[in-house]
């Protein structure tokens, strides 16, 4: 039987990233202080020691570069992990990803495909403020030719990133870093890998389906036991893959409970759950029982001494679950 | 551990001799009163340094990043340049603040984020703005305030203002693509300008020799048609004078100047990081011998103007201000919540307006009494 | 009576510019090929000559460094107008334009809002391929503290371009090159502004409402017109700002209608649509009578040869618009 | 109209002399016979431009941007490298895939977009890509080609092919961040890379003095710790000497160079453009007795294997080559729709999926008589 241990998220993470290393000689890990340190946050500690810094190294501080060159990297034949080292600080790197690391495969006829994979810490709840909170996934899976993954826990976290170290595509692998700590699994300590663009049914209900990703996972499923005290039974979906996404999993879910809410911490508009709307509306539309909500971040710049106002809790996922089932 | 790099091999412009001597052509660089005042406000920074890191480590601030062992570097800029100059910090350059004389209050306001702090509490410490002092806004990704400057030392020769903007950024940030934009623009338009490179050795754990395969940083210039100095950073009178020179040939008209300022980070990067991690003991020891502090201590005493008495009794003095005015700001309460939703744009956008007002109901039914399902 | 002119879409930016420079001192046009050559597309042409080229200049070709200079010139006093060649082109300058440019005044208290306003040709159409025909407002929109504008013809280009530079936020102003020269109009030559943030019905109906914006406008207004022909009464609603975004017009049509179709260049996931949807089907959820739905681009980099397939066009919007009536 | 700059003051590498000939020690450059492949390509080189320019504007090609005066460049720098070396285009260098001797009917292929074009007819003319040949796609956004170079190098090394990246890019592509990402990054690790500036004085309309204010822009590679050389781009012999050398550099181990090529574009910046409106015809008139075509046959000619009847010869079965294999290339049809949906990512995404099976449905009832109300 396969061994397991208690990890917590950066645990799974660095030991997905050494697995990787060890089976896969054209992987090579590149960031700022992702070499000796390990990381700001420590997910590629010890990597350096143990693969040599020709394998895993620090990079000049210029975001830009680092995928740029880990583009040309994946198209020399090497397997790029890259390391942004916040998602606020992705964007100076937004033209390599957007116009030519999500395009390349396609433009190319097939004859190139870098295998980029970037993996960078997102989201709130660290007192980060404007710079150190962002989420960024919609502009993301609003970009043909990228993959943008998101785990929820250290289970998930390995098993979907070694997914997406197997696939050819480019990845934004979005972490949670809010709960890169807070959440401890007991999870094989195997190889072992996730499918992507499958979402996963965190909780089985059937009043309300209640759609999330990362660090409103649980969230979510503290409005869902609330919930239940009130005598609701709600259903919560991690959708764990953002692009491509997991829509069948949704309608299945909304034409049993007739309603949906989306949390995400990203701003309001044109964030991630207005196409979960706009796409289950369509798809599950004789199904619906209430209009498909969100509770999301709001339409400001991410605040700091604020911020516990500005993320969805339980109490306003609650609310609106509540809502939408009362109407 | 990797072996980090030596650090600076070329020969900066220095100044201050070992025993806090100059030469006589460089006493006027400042007034006797300005060596103090310089010194005063080096106390000022040493005492901020420890007091918040300790309140840091209390739990009672969210953040701190010192710049012990870079204050002649940032005090410099500041002193030799005109108030209405604006200053785009980096982040590391409180040091700027105290010389332009902002009031305490409102640098604590900020750093707790209360509800006096002029920005309403929306950044993490040490992202300042005070308008009224000529320092805009920072921000934390590295590098943005580069062109920033390039394009208001445009402004202020357009609108004829005399100004001249400075930026600050680290060694590390020289690697970004905005520095390299900035520095071109501001040649190709001869704005007047100046970009201070704090060169401190390390950005987070990385050393200097990642960031660059070059002698230096100041040899960039060339490359945008620009003066590229090396200063000894932790010379204060260096950094007047060269500072100082590059403001002249700026508002002469004659453009922007790149200076490299050759430091050394002594703590931590910030309140989230441990340097032992990463750099020796011996290293950090070697650069406590080149303190710009004791340096400054030196030529105040070399000019008679300092002494042991002077700076503890202005270390008491400061010392107590610090804790009372702390102790004031602390008691603030923080930002109302109705300006999270204020000021994204000029007015409130429809959108934001319709999440502002259910947020807020639901807020004040939770003020009245506890949480509620509706 | 106010003189007007028959003027295209180009004539009538210029225009607005020309009078920007006249009355306010300190605008400056800045950006690529701007200056003695006008612009490759021409927007730009005599101001140089009339204004000077201390405000009306060429930068050396570096989007980033465009934006950043021209923040700069906005904190310091100036009010700068920036074009971008192509909106291709924007996503070197993603981080100033997201990370500063939109937060300037949020994270300042106030104390500054450089006054930017940034031009861009967006759009296919034009046989440009990958990098000559992205809608990237989406981008945008979910990017709180800017502005996003896109005028559907020439009197539109005019006001709106008038009304954006009167405003105190961060523009992004999109230009549709496709119709740049195909849309003529009579137009007043005087000072006009147009509201921003207003929608314009550009033809009543009560059987759908069909909302779009820039070049799709045309598209659906052929639309409107063949269904006419087939008996359906279609309205036709030009968005003009994405944002903020007129709710409150669509969903007043939409509780007469009752159906709504989305129709925009960009890829689908993600984009404009799903945010109008979303938000319509909850605001007038009691008022539906179908699914609403997109006509888009599809979920690929823009192509080049086969770029009539990808555009919608006035058969696919028809289809659509056929298929919710019918519902 | 702005008076163009006064362009390229430096005094560049040179190898030719006015004659055509060459000192003795730098014949062996190239062979004989290398010499005659050279002239061949440039003469197809120019046929190409003549004839595609021509069907450009008759309506039978979307976009053409011509080479002529910068082929020395770019001819120079594909000779001196291996066949594996992959060479990053920015766009204007079809003369590397002709020393590359990659088939005509492929590179029309491209250029109109048809069914049987490597790429799919998803590009604009112009954006090659042909991995066989080792090159690697290219882009519109300028300058993102170079960090690619820096990566390919690295990966090389790592993987030990011994292959060097070559990116070109145009003076006014220099001002972008990418620029100097790619640089300093290839500096920092040392990679077996080059960077080659074609100086053509001109960014579409705007002058290379906008685009710098320093001497020249092989100066910057100071800057990033790595030789920085100018070349006469229209040398052939030079830019082969300079870029081989570049390349042994790298392949030995020492890390990138920066070349500035000097040369002109000669034509417009593409067949959307019209010089006419910001250059003078006098400056365009000085270029062209720099022609490095013609300066290339006088070294032929000195060399005792070029004349005018070689040369006519050669014209007149290039010519006759290219538009044979043209006529053939117009005959295939375009890509399939279904391509439309095919290779975004490895496998089709379920959006997607339901997006094409959509239109494919739709798309076949309109093949099959007309559009219809459903
Ligand atoms: C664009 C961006 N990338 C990464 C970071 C994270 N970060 C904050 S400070 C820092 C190091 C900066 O080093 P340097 O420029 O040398 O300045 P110093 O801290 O030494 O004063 C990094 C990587 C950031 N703030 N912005
Ligand atoms: C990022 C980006 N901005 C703008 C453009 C539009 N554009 C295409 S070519 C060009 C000029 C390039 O000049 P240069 O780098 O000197 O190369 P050359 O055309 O002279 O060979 C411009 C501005 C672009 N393709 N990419
Ligand atoms: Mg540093
Ligand atoms: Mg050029």
């Amino acid at each position: 039987m396969a061994e397991t241990g208690t990890l917590n998220m950066i645990q799974a993470l660095n030991d997905a990233l050494d697995q990787t290393m060890e089976r896969d000689e054209t992987a090579v890990i590149l960031g700022e202080d992702v070499g000796h340190f390990g990381g700001v946050f420590r997910v590629t500690a010890g990597l350096q020691e143990k693969y040599g810094s020709e394998r895993v190294f620090d990079t000049p501080l210029a975001e830009a570069g680092i995928v740029g060159m880990a583009i040309g990297m994946g198209l020399g034949g090497l397997r790029p992990i890259v390391e942004i080292q916040f998602a606020d600080f992705i964007f100076p790197a937004f033209d390599q990803i957007v116009n030519e690391l999500a395009k390349y495969r396609y433009r190319s006829g097939g004859q190139y495909a870098p295998r980029v994979l970037i993996r960078t810490p997102y989201g709130g709840g660290i007192r980060g403020g404007h710079y150190h909170s962002q989420s960024p996934e919609a502009y993301f899976a609003h970009t043909p030719g990228l993959r943008v993954v998101v785990p929820s826990g250290p289970y998930e976290a390995k098993g979907l990133l070694l997914g997406a170290l197997e696939c050819d595509d480019p990845v934004i692998f979005l972490e949670p870093k809010r709960i890169y700590r807070a959440a401890k699994g007991e999870i094989p300590l195997d190889y072992y890998t996730l499918p992507l663009e499958r979402a996963r049914i965190a909780r089985k209900g059937v009043d309300l389906s209640l759609v999330a990703w990362g660090a409103m996972m649980p969230i979510c499923l503290e409005a869902a036991a609330l919930a239940e005290g009130e005598g609701y039974d709600i259903e919560v979906i991690d959708l764990q893959s953002i692009a491509p996404y997991d829509l069948h999993t949704l309608v299945r879910s909304v034409e049993k409970t007739g309603r949906m809410v989306v949390v995400h911490e990203a701003p309001r508009t044109c964030g991630f759950g207005a196409e979960l709307i706009a796409a289950v509306q369509s798809a599950a539309f004789e199904h619906l029982r209430a209009p498909l909500e969100r509770v999301t971040g709001f339409d400001t710049p991410f605040p700091y001494i604020l911020e516990d106002h500005y993320l969805p809790n339980a109490e306003r996922v609650l609310a609106a679950a509540v809502q939408a089932i009362g109407y | 551990m990797t072996e980090p790099s030596p650090i600076h091999s070329a020969a900066p412009i220095q100044i201050l001799g070992e025993d806090g001597s100059c030469a006589d052509e460089h006493r006027g660089l400042l007034s006797d009163e300005q060596v103090v005042q310089a010194l005063e406000a080096m106390v000022l920074n040493r005492i901020l340094d420890r007091r918040l890191l300790m309140l840091q480590r209390q739990g009672r601030l969210g953040f701190w990043m010192t710049s012990r062992g870079e204050e002649a570097t940032i005090l410099g800029a500041a002193v030799a340049l005109e108030p209405e100059d604006p200053i785009f910090l980096s982040y590391r350059e409180l040091g700027c603040l105290l010389w332009r004389q902002i009031p305490l209050a409102m640098i604590f306001n900020q750093l707790i984020g209360n509800g006096r702090d002029v920005c309403l509490g929306r950044q993490m410490p040490v992202h300042y703005c005070y308008r009224e002092w000529s320092i805009p806004s920072v921000s934390a990704p590295v590098g943005t305030q580069l062109p920033h400057a390039a394009g208001f030392g445009y402004a202020a020769r357009l609108r004829g203002t005399g100004q001249v903007a400075l930026a600050f950024c680290g060694e590390g940030t020289a690697s970004q693509g905005d520095f390299h934009t900035a520095l071109n623009f501001a040649g190709v338009f001869a704005s007047p300008s100046i970009f201070l490179i704090r060169n401190n050795g390390y950005a987070i754990s990385t050393p200097e020799s990642v960031q660059t395969a070059a002698e230096s940083l100041a040899v960039r210039g060339e490359g945008y048609g620009l003066p590229g100095l090396q200063v000894d950073g932790n010379d204060l009178l260096a950094v007047v004078k060269v500072v100082g020179e590059a403001a002249a040939r700026a508002r002469a008209g004659d453009g922007p100047t790149l200076i490299e300022a050759l430091t050394y980070r002594m703590g931590a990067h910030s309140t989230a990081d441990d340097p032992s991690a990463y750099r020796s003991d011996e290293e950090a020891e070697a650069w406590t011998r080149l303190d710009p502090f004791e340096r400054l201590k030196r030529h105040g005493a070399w000019r008679g103007v300092w002494n042991e008495e002077l700076e503890a009794e202005t270390h008491a003095r400061l010392d107590q201000r610090v804790v009372s005015t702390l102790a004031e700001c602390e008691k603030i309460p923080p930002p109302r919540v109705e300006t999270l939703f204020e000021g994204v744009l000029e007015t409130v956008s429809p959108q934001l307006e319709a999440q502002r007002d259910e947020y807020l109901a639901m807020h004040r039914r939770r003020s009245e009494g506890g949480y509620e399902v509706p």
